[in-house]
This record gives C-alpha cells, sequence and structure tokens, in this order.
C-alpha cells in the first residue's frame, strides 16, 4: 500500500505544477489575442476571375494575392483563419456566400455558375473575430468551349491508330499476307506433343476458367486449333475439361475441324471435351485430380486464369508434364513462368491466336497496334537522345 | 433488328463518348451525362440478372437433381437471408447494430476472407513444389522475387544490418521496384493499353460483334 | 451472448472452408454454396437500396420521365432469363459495351500510352545522385527493350533481337516483383484469418 | 528413391500444416521489429501533412472482405489520421462492400480516445456516400457531378442537404483523393478516369498483389505514392505515430517470407541435386 501513498504526495506537487503552466498559458494569450482581435487581417488583392480553360461551362476560376497577414500554412498564430468567396451578378449587389477555403490558398473553383452570365467575385479573409474583403474582381461569364485544345495531341495520336488499324484490316481483309514473328511457345507445341506419343500418355489442355464472351477465352480455343492439328497428327490423346458449357461447345467444334482439315475425322471423338463445373474451386479440384489419375505427358493453360493458375501448375509440374502456358492476366503471369517450360505472355497471347487463324480483324489490329508501338518506340529514343542533348523536348507532343 | 439495333446504339453511345472528350460544348456533354446515368441503371440490372440467373441455374440443379443438387438450397438460403434482412432493416441496412450487419460480420467476413487465405497454403507448397529455376529467364524472376520478399519485410533489414546503409535489402529492394520493375511493367502497361485501344475501336466500327450475336 | 454465438459461426466457417486443404469435401461445399448465396444476396439488397432506389426510383417520384428509358433498358437485360426472347438482352448489353469502349479508347490512350512514353523521357542525369541516374536510364532501356519484345512485326534477330533479349529481362524482374508482392499477399489474409481463430474465437492471442 | 527424391515427393498438405505453423506461431509473440517508412509511402504521408485542416477529402473504398487483413488497417489509420488533422472525409465504395467496411473501419477508429475527443460528426466532418454500380463510368461521371452519380448518401439522405456536401459540385472541389483498391475497379481507374482529365491529386493504398502494376503511375507522377500490401500500412502507421494492427502482424509476415524463400531454395536444390544424378 506504500507506493499510493508516495504518488498521492507527487500527485500534489504535480498538480501544483500543472496549474501554475496552465495559469501562464491562459495568461500568455491574452495580449496576443487582443492585438489579433482589434485589427482586422488585410485583405486580399488582385482578385482575378476567369472562365475555366476546354470545359463545358459551368465553371470559374478565381485567384487573388493573400492577405498580407497570411502566413501561408493553417497554425495557431496565423492571423488569417480562411478565405470566403463570394459572388453576385452585380458589382455593387447582393453578394452570396460560396464556399470557404483555408488559409493560405489563392484560388477557388465556383463550380456552380450558370453560362454566359456575368458574375462578380469578393474574397474575404477571415481574422479569428473580425474580417477584411477584397475589391471585387472583373465581371467574368463561364462559357462552354467547342474545342478542347489541350488534347490536340492526343486526337492526332488517336487518329492515326484508328485509321492504321483499319488500314491494316482491310489489307488483310484483301488477303495481303502481314508478317507475324515466331512465337517461342508455339513452336514447343510440337515437342511437347511428340513426347506425350513417345510415352503414350494424355495431352490435358485447360482454356482457363471465364466464358466465350473473354478475348483470352477465344484466344485459348483458335490455339487449341492448331494443338489438336498436331495430336491428329501424332495420334495422341487429347482431353479438354472445360469450366463452361459454351466453351465446351466452342472447343469440340474446333477440335473436330482441326481433325478433319488433318484427314483423320477417324479420332475425333466427343468426349475428349467435356464440361466439369462452373465454380472456380470445384473445376480445380477436379481438375487436380484428374492431372494426379492420368499423369499427362503434356499440359496446355492458354486463356484467362485466375488463383487456380498457381494450384493446377504446381500439380502439373509435381506429376511431371512438359506444361505450355498463356495468359494475359499479369497478377498470374509470375507463377506460370516459375512452374512452366514455355508461357506466352501477355500479348504473345493474341498474337499467336492471330498468326493461327489468320482472322482478318486479329491481324490487322495486331499491325495496327505495331505502329502505336512504333510511334512509342520512336518517342522513347529519339526524345531521351534530343532531351540529353537539349536540342528539344518532344514531351510537348505527349501531353 | 436482332444485329444492326445493338451495333447501333453501341456505334451512337461509344462515338458520343469520343467526341466529348475534345468538343466539350453542349449539348454533347448532356449526352454523355445522360448516357452515363442510362448505363448506372442498366448495370444494376445486370447485378440482379446474375443474381437472379444463380438462383435459377439452382432451381435448375435442384430440380433435375443435378450432380451436388442438396447445395443448391444452401445457395438459396443465402440469397434469401441477406435479401430478406436487407429489406427489412430499411435504408439504414448497413449501418452498424442492423441485424443486416450481424449478418455481413458473422457469414460473409469469413467465408469471403477465408476463400483467398487459402491460397497461401498453396502458394507454400508450389514454392517448394513447383517454382524451379528451369532457365535463365525464371532463374531472374526467383532471384528478384526473393530480392523483394524478404527486403519488404522487417527480417531483410536484420538479415542486412551489417552492409552500409542505401546496400542494405530494403534499399536494393526499393530500388528494383522503382527502376527495374517499373520499366517492366510499364513495358506491359503500354502494349495492353494499346490492345484495349483497338479492340475498343472494333467494337464500335462493328467489327467486334461476339457480345452482339450468337447465344 | 448473440456475439459469442457469431464469433462460433464465424469460426465453423472458416474452419469450413480450411477443410479444402486436406480433401474437397462436403462440409467445404457447404460453405462455398452460402458464400455465393450469401454474396449474391448481399449485392442485391445493396444494388436496391443504394442504385434501384436514388437512380430510378426516386428519379421517377420527383418526375423525371426520361430515366424511365433507364428502366425499360434495365428489363430488357432481365430478359435474357428467357431464351425465347433472351436476343433483346443485347439492346442493354449494346449500351454497357458502348460506354466502356468509347470512354476506353481515349483515356488508354492518354494514360496507359502518351503519359507513361512521355514520363520515360526525361533528363537521364542526376548530379550527385548516381543510384537515381542508373535508375533513370534503366527506366529508358528497360521500357525501350520490353516494348520491343511485344512488336510483333518484326523477327527478333541482330540488334533488334539483343533489344528483345534484354527486355524479357525487364520483364521477369516485373514478375519476380509481383511474385513476391503476390506471396505476401496471400500471408497476409492467412495471419487475419490465423489471428481470427487464435485470437478471437479462441481468446489465446491478446 | 533417395532421400532428395523422397523429400521432393513430400505429400503437399504436410507443407500446408509447415506453413501453417510459421504463421501461427509468431502471432503469440509480441516482437517489437524495426520498420523502415519508405520513401513511396513517405510521399503519400507528405502529401496528406501538405493539406490544411478543412480539406476535403474523397475517401473510395474499393475491396471486400477478402482483402481485409491487408486494407482495413490502412481505412482505419487513414481515417483516424483525418479526423485528428481536421480533414473533412467524403466516403464512397465502388464495390458494393466499400461502404459497409467504411462502417467498421469508424467503429473500430470512435473507439479510440483521441478520436473521441474530438468527436467527430456525420455530415459535417465525415460522410459516407454508399456504393453504386459502374465502376470506372463512377468515377468519369463524378467528373462533372458528384450529386448526380451519389443522389442520396448510404442511409438515403440528400446528398446536397449535406453540410458537408456544400459547393462540392465535382473533382475541382475535392482536395485530394485516397483510395484503397484490392483490384477491378480500383487505383488503374482513378488514375485513368479522374487523374488524368480530371487533373485530380490521388495516393492510394493497395493489395501487394496490385501494388507493383501501380508502380509506372508513381514514377510518372499520376499517383503521389502507394501503400503496398500490409507493409505499407504498417509503414503508414508508423509514419502517423500510431502503430496499429498492421505492425501487430509483421513478425508473422516476416517469419512466413522467410519460410517461403527457404521452400523455394531447398526444392530447386533437391531438383537440380536429383537431375544430376540421373543426367550422370
Amino acid at each position: 500500500m506504500r507506493p499510493r501513498i508516495s504518488t498521492q504526495t507527487s500527485n500534489k506537487t504535480y498538480a501544483l505544477i500543472l496549474s501554475i503552466l496552465i495559469l501562464s498559458f491562459l495568461l500568455i494569450p491574452i495580449p496576443v489575442l487582443a492585438q489579433q482581435d482589434t485589427l482586422p487581417p488585410s485583405p486580399p488583392t488582385e482578385v482575378k476571375a476567369e472562365d475555366t480553360p476546354n470545359d463545358a461551362g459551368g465553371s470559374i476560376t478565381i485567384i487573388w494575392k493573400k492577405s498580407a497577414d497570411d502566413i501561408g500554412v493553417v497554425r495557431d498564430d496565423n492571423k488569417v483563419k480562411g478565405y470566403e468567396i463570394l459572388r453576385s451578378t452585380r458589382t455593387d449587389g447582393e453578394y452570396e456566400l460560396l464556399g470557404k477555403t483555408t488559409a493560405g490558398a489563392e484560388s477557388y473553383f465556383d463550380s456552380h455558375a450558370r453560362n454566359n452570365i456575368d458574375y462578380f467575385y469578393k474574397i474575404r479573409a477571415l481574422g479569428l473575430v473580425s474580417l477584411s474583403e477584397s475589391l471585387p474582381s472583373q465581371p467574368v461569364k463561364a462559357k462552354a468551349q467547342w474545342v478542347d485544345w489541350s488534347r490536340k495531341y492526343t486526337f492526332l495520336l488517336a487518329l492515326i491508330l484508328a485509321l492504321s488499324i483499319v488500314y491494316f484490316i482491310n489489307q488483310s481483309k484483301t488477303g495481303k499476307e502481314l508478317f507475324i514473328r515466331k512465337i517461342a511457345g508455339l513452336e514447343a507445341v510440337t515437342d511437347a506433343v511428340g513426347r506425350a506419343t513417345e510415352m503414350g500418355r494424355k495431352i490435358f489442355y485447360i482454356p482457363g476458367i471465364s466464358d466465350m464472351d473473354n478475348m483470352q477465352t477465344i484466344a485459348g480455343v483458335t490455339i487449341l486449333g492448331q494443338v489438336a492439328k498436331i495430336t491428329a497428327e501424332y495420334e495422341a490423346k487429347l482431353e479438354v475439361p472445360t469450366s463452361r458449357s459454351l466453351v465446351m461447345v466452342s472447343c469440340r467444334e474446333t477440335i473436330k475441324e482441326a481433325y478433319s482439315n488433318a484427314g483423320r475425322p477417324d479420332l475425333f471423338n466427343e468426349n475428349m471435351v467435356y464440361y466439369l463445373t462452373d465454380d472456380q474451386f470445384g473445376y480445380t479440384a477436379a481438375v487436380d485430380g484428374l492431372f494426379v489419375r492420368e499423369k499427362p505427358a503434356a499440359i496446355f493453360f492458354q486463356g484467362q486464369f485466375y488463383a487456380e493458375s498457381l494450384i493446377l501448375a504446381e500439380t502439373g509440374n509435381y506429376v511431371g508434364a512438359i506444361q505450355i502456358a498463356g495468359t494475359g492476366q499479369p497478377a498470374q503471369l509470375p507463377f506460370f513462368v516459375a512452374a512452366c517450360d514455355y508461357t506466352l505472355i501477355g500479348e504473345e497471347l493474341f498474337a499467336a491466336s492471330a498468326y493461327l487463324s489468320r482472322d482478318p480483324k486479329l491481324l490487322g489490329s495486331l499491325k495496327g497496334q505495331d505502329v502505336g508501338k512504333f510511334i512509342f518506340l520512336f518517342f522513347i529514343l529519339v526524345g531521351s537522345i534530343l532531351l540529353a542533348f537539349g536540342v528539344y523536348d518532344l514531351r510537348v507532343f505527349l501531353r | 433488328m436482332r444485329r444492326e439495333v445493338p451495333l447501333a446504339i453501341t456505334a451512337i453511345v461509344g462515338f458520343t463518348l469520343i467526341v466529348v472528350y475534345f468538343i466539350p460544348h453542349p449539348p454533347f456533354n448532356h449526352f454523355r451525362n445522360f448516357f452515363e446515368d442510362l448505363f448506372f441503371i442498366v448495370a444494376a440490372f445486370a447485378i440482379w440478372l446474375g443474381c437472379l440467373n444463380l438462383l435459377k441455374v439452382n432451381a435448375d440443379r435442384f430440380y433435375f437433381k443435378r450432380k451436388g443438387w442438396p447445395f443448391a438450397i444452401v445457395v438459396w438460403f443465402g440469397f434469401f437471408l441477406m435479401v430478406i434482412v436487407g429489406f427489412w432493416d430499411g435504408r439504414g441496412f448497413m449501418n452498424p447494430g442492423t441485424t443486416f450487419y450481424y449478418l455481413y460480420d458473422i457469414l460473409y467476413y469469413p467465408l469471403n476472407a477465408t476463400m483467398f487465405s487459402i491460397l497461401a497454403f498453396f502458394v507454400a507448397s508450389a514454392s517448394y513444389r513447383a517454382f524451379r529455376a528451369r532457365n535463365k529467364e525464371a532463374t531472374m524472376l526467383l532471384v528478384a522475387a526473393m530480392v523483394v520478399m524478404l527486403g519488404r519485410v522487417p527480417f531483410g533489414y536484420y538479415l542486412s544490418s551489417w552492409l552500409p546503409e542505401g546496400w542494405r535489402l530494403g534499399n536494393i529492394t526499393d530500388w528494383v521496384m522503382d527502376f527495374p520493375q517499373t520499366a517492366g511493367q510499364r513495358a506491359i502497361m503500354i502494349g495492353i493499353a494499346l490492345g484495349i485501344v483497338s479492340s475498343s475501336l472494333r467494337v464500335l466500327l462493328g467489327l467486334e460483334r461476339t457480345f452482339a450475336s450468337g447465344e | 451472448m448473440v456475439e459469442t454465438i457469431g464469433i462460433w459461426i464465424a469460426a465453423i466457417l472458416t474452419l469450413g472452408i480450411f477443410s479444402f486443404l486436406y480433401k474437397d469435401n462436403p462440409f467445404y461445399k457447404f460453405c462455398e454454396s452460402l458464400f455465393v448465396g450469401v454474396s449474391a444476396g448481399y449485392w442485391f439488397a445493396t444494388t436496391f437500396w443504394q442504385v434501384m432506389m436514388p437512380k430510378l426510383v426516386d428519379n421517377l417520384a420527383a418526375g423525371r420521365w426520361i430515366y424511365i428509358i433507364g428502366g425499360i433498358f434495365g428489363i430488357l437485360m432481365l430478359l435474357r432469363l428467357f431464351p425465347k426472347i433472351g436476343w433483346i438482352s443485347r439492346w442493354s448489353l449494346a449500351l454497357v459495351v458502348g460506354t466502356t469502349a468509347g470512354l476506353y479508347f481515349t483515356r488508354y490512350l492518354v494514360s496507359n500510352g502518351m503519359v507513361q512514353t512521355e514520363n520515360t523521357i526525361m533528363p537521364i542525369f542526376v548530379t550527385g545522385n548516381l543510384p537515381q541516374t542508373i535508375g533513370n536510364l534503366v527506366i529508358v532501356v528497360g521500357t525501350f527493350c520490353g516494348l520491343v519484345y511485344f512488336f510483333f512485326s518484326k523477327e527478333h534477330k541482330g540488334t533488334f533481337g539483343g533489344f528483345a533479349k534484354v527486355g524479357i529481362w525487364f520483364i521477369m524482374v516485373s514478375f519476380g516483383a509481383s511474385f513476391g508482392y503476390t506471396v505476401m499477399s496471400r500471408m497476409s489474409l492467412l495471419l487475419g484469418r490465423l489471428d481470427y481463430l487464435f485470437g478471437t474465437w479462441l481468446g489465446l492471442i491478446k | 528413391m533417395s532421400f532428395l527424391e523422397k523429400l521432393l515427393a513430400i505429400d503437399r498438405r504436410i507443407i500446408f500444416l509447415f506453413i501453417a505453423i510459421a504463421a501461427a506461431l509468431p502471432l503469440f509473440f509480441t516482437v517489437k521489429l524495426h520498420i523502415e517508412v519508405t520513401p513511396i509511402v513517405n510521399n503519400v504521408y507528405n502529401a496528406l501533412e501538405a493539406l490544411p485542416p478543412g480539406s476535403k477529402v474523397l475517401l473510395s473504398m474499393d475491396y471486400d472482405p477478402g482483402s481485409m487483413p491487408e486494407l482495413q488497417p490502412m481505412a482505419e489509420s487513414f481515417l483516424r489520421y483525418c479526423f485528428l488533422r481536421d480533414l473533412k472525409v467524403i466516403i464512397i465504395g465502388l464495390w458494393p462492400n466499400g461502404p459497409i467496411q467504411a462502417n467498421i473501419a469508424l467503429e473500430e477508429v470512435f473507439k479510440d480516445e483521441e478520436v473521441k475527443n474530438r468527436n467527430p460528426q456525420y455530415g459535417i466532418d465525415y460522410v459516407n456516400l454508399g456504393y453504386t454500380v459502374g465502376n470506372e463510368v463512377v468515377v468519369e461521371r463524378m467528373g462533372s457531378d458528384i450529386p448526380a452519380t451519389f443522389p442520396k448518401d448510404y442511409t438515403g439522405n440528400k446528398t446536397e442537404d449535406l453540410p458537408l456536401m456544400k459547393g462540392v459540385k465535382n473533382y475541382n472541389n475535392i482536395d485530394f483523393v485516397y483510395n484503397l483498391s484490392a483490384g477491378y475497379p480500383g487505383t488503374y481507374e482513378w488514375v485513368i478516369f479522374a487523374v488524368d482529365p480530371y487533373k485530380i491529386k490521388l495516393a492510394a493504398g493497395n493489395t501487394a498483389v496490385q501494388a507493383p502494376l501501380v508502380y509506372p503511375y508513381v514514377q510518372s507522377g499520376q499517383l503521389i505514392g502507394v501503400l503496398g500490401g500490409m507493409k505499407g500500412g504498417a509503414e503508414f502507421e508508423i509514419a502517423t505515430g500510431k502503430p496499429a494492427k498492421a505492425v501487430k502482424y509483421m513478425f508473422s509476415q516476416s517469419v512466413t517470407h522467410a519460410v517461403i524463400c527457404f521452400f523455394i531454395l531447398i526444392g530447386n536444390f533437391a531438383y537440380f541435386a536429383t537431375r544430376k544424378k540421373k543426367g550422370s
């Protein structure tokens, strides 16, 4: 119990010191406050109002020079506590309060202006209890602009891109051969299928868990056509478990066509493609089981993948399959690269599908995008050099 | 009608939004605002469509005694539990203390959070059994990954505190993230952006009709 | 009391999901189905109170009849549930697709194309800051080479092929960083759940 | 089968158990760790410090409970910071779970003694405008008209009648935007649909999965800074001088990372050792 007594004594001492301190603090501000109170802060000056540029009207930008008493930061010793923005339609008329802003501020957006009406603005500097008003601004009208000139280069670039995409699509439609570079992952398909044939084991093709409205799934199904062509030639056993019934239908058609084109319609069998379940983890668990039981020699993951990518690729790797993956999902690509033998990275998936399907609209778009990439590459290379030597700043064309 | 109307709607709405980006003047901006307001309402109905479709699929599953049909009842139960309580609680249904808030806390929250946390286990087993430095690319990836993993947690600080300031794992991680990582990420970003631009254009020109045709 | 029951339910459901790690099983399926139902119900109720009411019903009640167009398009969307007349839902879908395509076309070009390129061009040399200077150089070289890798109109041979090779290294470093961060993310989520089980439920962690 | 091969062929459930222990065990210990505030998080803190009291801050909650351990501490530390600095918070959600997650965070923040003393008032110091469907189109629409995008707050009050919302028409009247994002829609959409066209100031807290993807935006200045995952959250807590939940987990986080690195190393070692043996 002794400690408590000692605490009490010291508490008394503290209380004494504390009250002295508090009293002194109470006394100190009095002259300061008095001084601040008697004189209002000096008013803001040079109030200018301008129509906010490049918009649909309805907005006016007001700028001013802050009060001479404003030290620019929000602090207790700042005489100015903030500003109020006032607006009227006549210079000597009634001014309405629009809004408040903080000390140190020198601009305000009035977003509630009507177009084509003259407005006058005043800025009021707020002291602790007193205030002072600036002179009114010159009249200003909010106007809608026809063209947002700050976006002229965007327009130009968009136009160039659009025209080149349309141009290349048309070129492709008229039967002109458009060149696309080799894609490493695709070249490995034949090896993988060959190995599966040698070992007499199955090949699994996983087109992802999204539906046919997804560009990546469509690309995946296109690549399936190529894989099926090779399995037909090698007489390898192909199996495609899907997670959407529409994907199942599309895959069946694709494989059937590939097998007849390869001259082996006899090898095609509807049961090569089957539907498991729509549910993400349900599908994952089922495919996982298939991998473990069948021990496939090769596995393809091509399409849209989410968290299941990791689980499936791990199991595939564990059963010793050659794995070729491809997806545009940036968050899943690292796991595919680490766990698979070949990976089509992002756009390579689309390029591969364009290359294989020879679909004019895909090929043409790919070419058009290359024009865009070329422009950006040019800017980076030339722009960096010019800037390093202080010759010219190309960046103005990208703003 | 089946094909032309959707393509026309897409083109009108889409091109208006492109035009208003360059020409902010009325009436284009009013059209934009109106189309966007319509979009919100339609998107809300699309969410309802998803919910109703879920109910329908599960009703079918139950009725035709498909695989796992008893679980269809659980789906229905969960759905109506939240909907009825949500409607009963009225507009303030999200306020702390309501039944809806309670159900969210004891059902939605643990289920959703645990769903994603099980991936931690799979990352662990994959890092042991599948992530191999099988080629130069994969090696670079794994090295970068380990530097970042260690450099981002306090453990990395203790591991490298003997190094001079500025050369510790944390600093290296910051440098990797700020420069090479940013560069690689940016290259991917620009590529994808161009892909999006071209597919948007195809949709607007009516060249991409997957959404407007077939079923 | 109510709170304790709630914690127990939450903990049991948590364990139910975790049981998937041992094996796919009915208990897991139960939890999963419950989640699917509950989340759909949550979305339905939230959409009703926070979108349908203020955006459609209130507007109509205030006499702004033009919003009936949104309602009509919305109802058309729901017709998808009936296969025979489901094709009409494409009209509403067209509105959604058109809006996003129109916005994406300009916005992605600007933010992810032009602005990124603009900021890749920069005064490289920062006097007195070697890491920054090297870093800036790395950004220029890395972005350039990475973009070369995704350029499909030219075979990767010679100097051009060399650029592409350097490009893929940078992309791999990015993937490595993503990998590390993803691991961090997943572990955090696991910690959150374990903290719930051992702390909130069993009270073993203070 | 050699020892290494056996080691490689280990059942993955044993590894699951291993990681569970590695994650759970450190939770029982309180260890004070050295946490450095990295520049990218410091940027966020400095930008917030530069805001004068009374500034209007928009907080966009774009996540669900699936990312709660990472983002909820960020929401709490941010709200606490705003209330103590007298920044006015306007909460919205692009994810339907956003507004309710905000309420959960607010409930937690109001337990704080200092915040209690400040006694933040709904409608004056903070508002919760709720969720609206439409993802990036919501962000875009707010650029022309916020009250039209969110006509009512989450309990059905008219947005324009809330004192805090007076004079707030669009992004011109918002001083700062803070976005907590777990994916789509999130930071990406805020940069593309608000930063570039409407010139807002944006900082973000991301799940670790998302964070590396937004780094180019930080370099380009489109994004002031980003809190990456739980570690970023912990750094922000340290920066604001209020260590809380994220800091608490850092020991466990460290241990799990070390274990994963160890797994990768040992897995590769065993793999290459067995392969070499087979090859020779």
